[in-house]
């Protein structure tokens, strides 16, 4: 039960892109076709539940025995940096069509705060490792959900009569205030 | 009452002329004889400038398979041979022959009497329908002769009557039931032979009763010949869909109604082969409608091919003062003509004149997605995006989205509440994608 | 390069959220009142500044091939100082801020101007380059949380102006997304004109 | 400038030589500021102390002591003195029925029982609804009442509160808090 | 002569329907639910809704006027049914200022943004009405008492609605049969006469709508079926699962919004899906969602948000569900 209410929560009610503002520029910049969005949100899933794994090993078995809490920024960022390369090379090796698929996301998703701010919440939130993880997957869920609905509704607005000054960015950031707005129905299922 | 389940609209029906009996239109002073009267090949010329021809004289050759004869309408001298603009708006070639007198070839039996026994054979039929250059009358002008040849492997269990007439204002089907049901039911029998089918039906709109009544009365004398009345819906009268309304066969997208072991024609073209096998008549004259709601004197003619609209015209009381615009065919599909001089052809139906206020379309508005043209497309297509792809240029898209199963019936743009040119982009775009796929074909 | 262009491009021209929408999270999580977009836009500056100079000094000797690696580990060393003077001596803001601060590393802008041009220039011009781009992206925070408190609660930098509450939906997350569009489409139409 | 050639000695000298820079300089600043830090920490609790509670010269932190609230776990109070007697408590106190679920108050008394102050310290409430009991027109009404006479309940449920406008959750879930404090110093037996 | 004649391609003809018809039959059908809010509301529902209506309008063109610089579209009637709309979806008592607030929301924001008539992907009127309750809670959410026009415009005297009495009542822990007697009976709730924004009390009213836009062929029946089915199939099952618990399903149907949203909300032509199959998808993904909200979340009533949230999902059902089309072939059966 207390993992379904993460899930739940994630996903709709704390949704790391319309209500933690996580992960936005991805958000923005690989939404404009469903497919894309798609192949992105498949990356992200996996390299979030990773980097959740590894980097609560590494919080709970070095920085914390070894009393240097205040390392968490920099060992992250380049464990993560360096976990996106190693997935990189192994996917290319093991599964060249989930390279395909995935490959050219990969080097996005080092930058994207959506992966360093899950792992540093994970650990802020005092989860135990599978908590971690099951938070790490929803919120990959959450903002697949939130990319998705945005390509496709920017897949229709590439057909429509947008305002010259609106089109792009803009428009975008006005409809995923919408759906914040329309997500905040949730409120309350989850305490 | 049984129809079609997918779209459709139901224009208002103006029938006018469904109580006019079929006039003969006096033989005009010239004509013009289009080559191209049917669906595949122009036909060969055979005749020159100068040279004398009967009525029902072959003037112009089948040349390959998919194509027709063409006979000359009336007697006299061939003029000239030229250009003609066509009333699809092309230039085609023509042949223009003077009138003198009436005289017909003498095979032609001309007598009133109808025959009702023949012991013709199949092939015959089919060959007998390729000399008179008989083509499909309900508007695809198609060569009948080509429907008839099932082709190997493939089999026909049930011939189909396309007595629908579903476009509003025509009536030329409606009359031809109703004074040549006899002959029409001959004709079926030809056709049914010529396909080796045990069954016929003939589908009739329920706006025709007298119609329904009549035929069904006749068929009672015929082996194998029902009739089955329809719901009045547009566009009932396009094969697939009314094979779908009667048997209840979906024909595959791309394919033909042989593929689901049907063939459909049309009761002018039935009424054509009766006249060509039993009285061996070629086609060279058809019934037209003559209508609108300001001609003064509508009605439905027997016309030679190759007369001027404008002599139709002149026999309905001429062009009244209103006329903004006339339509070679139906209002849904017939094609807007630019002059009053183009020559009636084989595929002609009816001629409308709408008067200059109804003639203008409305501005078209912002598509406000209200699915309309959705639920009216017969074939489960989006038109309004087939009509953005091809605004924008997106012809892969609009391939996918199966612009090209479109066959233009006009409903989508008949129901759109913000008046927007559906089918004209849709036309657009499914030519575009036919040349592309064409092209792709070509490099291959 | 004009060192007073190189200072002004990330005021317009370039501005980093504004016109390149770079940093959006942050600008989107840390503006819910004028002051926390100030305190947000001063951090990031502080980082600009350091691993720009930084980045400039070392690029001379840093191999091709560890280039990056080693430029996030003097961001992030910027940033977990910038993390710890917070903590210690702003606690509030700290608090209000959350996680954006250690996220600074993955902030485009840091890295962006470290690969594109810190490394590519002289110490002053990466100095100057730094603290334009940080300045520009404090201005656009500033002016966003402006936005989202005046009509969010009425106020400007706690300063109240009307009785009760504004516009509440400014100050939480579907507002932040709607102002921060229509500041660009602004901007947009500013400089097509 | 130059680009320094890719050997893998130099690669790994120069990477580690960054590293260990970076970490020592982190090091020293941790080391400096680590103690300010701990202050911050410290100073909050004793503001909130200080705002529900009067002057003292005591050192309320170190004098800190826990009482059971009878609900299975405990509170932290902290007895303010001026010259060696006792003047008020203040009681770090909690409540899980805020309208988000937790709110954390910080509430002073009167050896006698009576409200002197009450702080809010932590709250996830509703921006406009909740967050009005931080508000002074809310929270006074408890000043200088005693809840042996001053039931703790809002108007709805029979009591004296005012609640907030259209935010009776929080308002109840506040003097829940509150309840749970007096409850506490009551069966710990303090005068 | 001949070179008068008109030369356009097929159709030649055209149906009647045109863009303002529609949208004049959507007002006509709306009228009743208007007397009836006058009715029980009085002189409030009257200010609100013209000042809604108003400012609807006038927010479109001036966009239109002076900011998009094209030719204002306020004829083809959609603002004054977005402005009917909102006010449809706000108490009768609401400010003036907050009433203009919300239109701008709606036209402007949720609208024009996306080049107007047929591009916005939110319902207007409930993208304003959604904002108006999160930034004006406390206005939002008092109701006046159905007095007719004894009710002031202004007037203090509040009553809830039966959603927010049935919720605030189960989160006291107070079981279904103990709050029946503060809720209206379904009589009253089917004749309107209960707490609740100024178009949603009169089921009766609404339904008299419905019945005129099916029969004028405004819309079809997928949406408003499949949202309304649903809902009683799933508040049913939860009500047979814990009548003491959960409310019955006719409450959840007459009480708040579900036949506003049902008839008129959800139906909107251009956030609704574009063909049948998707349509009924769309329907009940609106009618889980209230339920959902409405018995788990913290909204009494969650028709609104459920609209919204469906209406962001209703392109990818656009581009992803079909219309059936005619002879598609089966691959390998
Ligand atoms: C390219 C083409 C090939 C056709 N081949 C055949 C055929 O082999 N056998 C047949 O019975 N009909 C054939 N048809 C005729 C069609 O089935 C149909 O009767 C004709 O196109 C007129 O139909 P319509 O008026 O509904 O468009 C063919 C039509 C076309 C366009
Ligand atoms: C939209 C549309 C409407 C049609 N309506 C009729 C009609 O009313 N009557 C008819 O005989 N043929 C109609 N046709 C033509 C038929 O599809 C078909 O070609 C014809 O019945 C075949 O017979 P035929 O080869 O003898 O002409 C229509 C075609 C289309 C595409
Ligand atoms: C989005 C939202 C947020 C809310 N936040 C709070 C809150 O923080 N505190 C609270 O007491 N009530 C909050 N409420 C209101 C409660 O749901 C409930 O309606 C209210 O407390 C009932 O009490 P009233 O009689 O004061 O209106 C919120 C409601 C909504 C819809
Ligand atoms: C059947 C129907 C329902 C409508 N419902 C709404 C509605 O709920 N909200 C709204 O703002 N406009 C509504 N409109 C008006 C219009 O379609 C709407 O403003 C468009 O979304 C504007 O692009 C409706 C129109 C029709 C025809
Ligand atoms: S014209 Fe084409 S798209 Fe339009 S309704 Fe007919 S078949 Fe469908
Ligand atoms: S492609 Fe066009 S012209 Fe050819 S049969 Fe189809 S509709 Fe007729
Ligand atoms: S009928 Fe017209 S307005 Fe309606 S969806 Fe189709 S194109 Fe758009
Ligand atoms: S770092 Fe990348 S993801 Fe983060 S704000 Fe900058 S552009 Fe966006
Ligand atoms: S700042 Fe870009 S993803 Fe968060």
């Amino acid at each position: 039960m207390e993992y379904i209410l993460i899930i739940i929560s994630a996903v709709f009610i704390n949704n790391i892109v319309l209500s933690q503002f996580l992960g936005i520029c991805p958000f923005l910049g690989v939404s404009n076709k469903v497919n894309t969005a798609i192949g992105m949100s498949g990356a992200v899933t996996f390299v979030l539940v990773l980097a959740t794994i590894v980097t609560y090993l590494i919080q709970t078995y070095v920085l914390e025995k070894l009393g240097i809490g205040f390392m968490q920024t920099i060992t992250f960022i380049l464990v993560i940096a360096a976990l996106v390369q190693m997935v990189e090379i192994i996917l290319k090796k093991i599964s060249p069509p989930l390279y395909q698929a995935l490959g050219i996301f990969l080097p996005l998703i080092t930058t994207n705060c959506a992966v360093l701010g899950v792992a540093i919440l994970v650990i802020k939130k005092d989860y135990n490792l599978l908590e971690g993880v099951v938070y790490g997957a929803s919120n990959a869920i959450g903002f697949g959900l939130a990319l998705i609905i945005l390509a496709g509704i920017r897949e229709q607005l590439d057909l429509a009569d947008v305002p010259k000054g609106m089109k792009g960015v803009p428009v975008s950031l006005i409809t995923a205030g919408i759906l914040a707005l329309a997500f905040m129905g949730f409120t309350g299922i989850v305490k | 009452m049984k129809t079609f389940t997918k779209g459709g609209v139901h224009p208002p029906e103006n029938k006018l002329t469904a109580n006019c009996p079929i006039e003969y239109l006096s033989v005009p002073r010239s004509v013009t004889i289009p080559v191209s009267q049917h669906i595949g090949a122009p036909a060969n010329v055979i005749v020159n400038r100068g040279d004398s021809v009967l009525t029902g004289q072959v003037i112009a050759e089948s040349k390959g398979f998919v194509s027709a004869y063409i006979h000359s309408s009336v007697s006299g001298k061939v003029n000239k041979i030229d250009t003609v603009t066509d009333s699809t708006g092309y230039k085609q070639t023509a042949v223009f022959i003077d009138v003198e007198g009436d005289e017909w070839v003498d095979t032609i039996d001309r007598s009133e009497e109808i025959v009702t026994e023949s012991d013709i054979s199949g092939n015959e039929i089919v060959q007998r329908c390729l000399k008179s250059g008989i083509v499909g009358l309900g508007g695809a002008t198609f060569p009948s002769h080509v429907k008839l040849t099932v082709p190997a492997g493939k089999k026909c269990n049930i011939l189909i009557i396309n007595g629908v007439e579903c476009e509003p204002y025509l009536t030329s089907d409606h009359r031809l039931m109703l004074e040549r049901g006899e002959e029409v039911l001959m004709g079926v029998s030809l056709l049914m032979k010529a396909l080796n089918v045990e069954k016929a039906v003939v589908g009739i709109e329920n706006n025709k009763k007298d119609a329904i009544e009549h035929i069904t009365k006749l068929a009672t004398a015929f082996q194998g010949i029902s009739v089955c009345p329809l719901k009045v819906k547009y566009p009932q009268g396009a094969e697939k869909q009314l094979i779908k309304a009667i048997i209840n066969r979906e024909v595959p997208s791309g394919k033909l109604p042989l593929d689901v072991n049907a063939v459909v024609h049309n009761v002018g073209t039935c009424f054509a082969v009766y006249e060509a096998v039993l009285k061996n008549k070629p086609l060279f004259e058809r019934v037209v409608t003559i209508t609108g709601h300001s001609v003064s004197r509508p009605g439905n003619y027997m016309v030679r091919t190759g007369t001027p609209v404008i002599n139709l015209i002149e026999a309905a009381g001429g062009i009244p003062e209103d006329t903004g615009k006339i339509v070679s065919g139906g209002p849904m599909m017939g094609k807007a003509i630019c002059s009053t001089e183009v020559p009636i052809v084989k595929g002609t139906s009816g001629i409308v004149l709408f008067p200059a206020g109804s003639s203008q379309r409305n501005t078209s508005q912002p598509c406000i997605r209200c699915a309309k043209c959705v639920a009216a497309c017969p074939l489960g297509l989006e038109p309004f995006l087939l009509m953005t792809l091809t605004e924008r240029g997106l012809f892969e898209r609009a391939e996918k989205e199966r612009i090209t199963d479109c066959m233009e019936c006009g409903s989508c743009s008949f129901i759109c509440p913000a008046s927007r040119p559906l089918l004209d982009y849709i036309r657009l775009g499914k030519s575009t994608v036919i040349k592309m796929a064409r092209e792709r074909i070509s490099k291959k | 390069m004009n060192e007073i262009q190189n200072l002004t491009k990330g005021f317009f021209r370039e501005n980093p959220l504004l016109v390149l929408v770079l940093g959006c999270c942050p600008a989107l999580a840390t503006t819910s009142s004028a002051f926390n977009g100030l305190g947000m836009g001063a951090a990031t500056t502080f980082v600009l500044l350091g691993s720009n100079v930084v980045i400039s000094l070392l690029a001379g000797i840093i191999p091709d091939k560890v280039r990056i690696p080693a430029f996030i580990v003097v961001i992030a060393s910027f940033v977990t100082i910038i993390d710890l003077v917070m903590q210690a001596f702003s606690p509030e803001l700290y608090e209000t801020l959350g996680i954006f601060i250690p996220l600074i590393v993955v902030n485009c802008i840091v890295l962006g101007r470290a690969e594109a041009f810190a490394s590519k220039n002289r110490v002053f011009s990466a100095f100057i380059d730094g603290l334009g781009m940080g300045l520009g992206f404090t201005m656009a925070l500033v002016i966003l949380g402006s936005i989202r408190e005046l009509l969010g609660s009425g106020a400007l930098f706690g300063l109240k102006f009307i009785k009760g509450d504004g516009i509440l939906v400014f100050i939480l997350a579907p507002g932040a997304f709607i102002a921060l569009g229509y500041l660009i489409a602004l901007i947009n139409r500013l400089k097509r004109t | 400038m130059a680009k320094r050639e890719s050997t893998l000695k130099n690669m790994v000298l120069s990477l580690s030589l960054i590293a260990m820079v970076a970490s020592a300089c982190l090091g020293f600043v941790y080391s400096v500021t680590a103690k300010p830090i701990e202050m911050a920490g410290l100073n909050k609790k004793l503001e909130a102390i200080r705002q529900v509670v009067p002057e003292f010269n005591n050192d309320p932190n170190a004098e800190m002591f826990r009482l059971p609230t009878g609900e299975g776990d405990s509170l932290d109070i902290y007895p303010a003195k001026r010259d060696g007697e006792i003047i008020g408590y203040a009681v770090n106190t909690y409540t899980n029925n805020g309208f988000s679920g937790y709110i954390g108050l910080m509430a002073g008394f009167k050896p006698d029982g009576t409200i002197i102050n009450i702080s809010v310290l932590s709250h996830k409430e509703t921006p406009g609804l909740g967050t009005k009991m931080s508000d002074p027109q809310f929270s006074d009404q408890f000043k200088d009442k005693n809840p042996v006479s001053f039931s703790l309940k809002v108007k709805r449920d029979g009591g004296p509160v005012d609640a907030i406008t259209a935010a009776t959750i929080s308002s109840r879930a506040f003097c829940d808090a509150v309840e749970r404090a007096y409850n506490t110093l009551q069966k710990g037996g303090l005068k | 002569m001949s070179n008068l004649l008109k030369v356009s391609p097929s159709p030649h003809i055209h149906g009647n329907e045109t863009t303002r018809k529609l949208m004049t039959g959507v007002i006509i059908a709306l009228m009743p639910a208007l007397f009836a809010s006058v009715f029980y509301f009085g002189y409030g529902a009257v200010i609100v809704t013209v000042t809604s209506v108003v400012s609807c309008v006038l927010f479109e063109y001036l966009t239109c006027r002076f900011i998009l610089h094209r030719p204002a579209t306020i004829s083809d009637g959609s603002a004054l049914v977005t402005g009917l709309l909102l006010a449809f979806n706000v108490p009768s008592n609401l400010p003036v200022y907050i009433i203009i607030i919300g239109a701008f929301v709606s036209v402007v924001i949720a609208k024009m943004t996306f080049g107007g008539l047929g591009n916005n992907p939110f319902n207007p009127a409930l993208v304003g009405r959604v904002f108006l309750l999160i930034s004006f809670p406390v206005q939002m959410t008092t109701w006046p008492l159905a007095k007719g026009f004894a009710t002031g415009y202004t007037d203090a005297v509040t009553g809830a609605t039966p959603l927010a009495i049935l919720k605030e009542g189960l989160r006291n822990g107070e079981p279904v049969s103990g709050l029946i007697s503060q809720i209206p009976t379904p009589a009253q709730m089917f004749m309107g006469n209960m707490g609740g924004s100024l178009g949603e009390v009169a089921a009766v009213a609404l339904i008299i709508g419905l019945i005129y836009m099916l029969v004028r062929k405004i819309i079809t029946w997928h949406v408003p079926v499949s949202v309304i089915g649903s809902i009683a199939i799933f508040t049913a099952i939860l009500w047979l699962a814990d009548p003491e618990k959960y409310a019955d399903p006719l409450f959840h149907l007459l009480a708040g919004g579900v036949l506003l949203g049902a008839i008129f909300m959800a139906t909107d032509y251009v956030t609704s899906p574009m063909n049948p199959k998707a349509m009924i998808i769309y329907g009940c993904g609106i009618g889980i969602i209230t339920v959902i909200i409405r018995v788990w979340g913290a909204y009494p009533e969650g028709v609104s948000f459920a609209i919204l949230i469906m209406n962001a999902f209703v392109p990818l059902m656009n581009t992803y569900i079909k219309p059936k089309r005619f002879g598609e072939v089966i691959k390998n059966g």
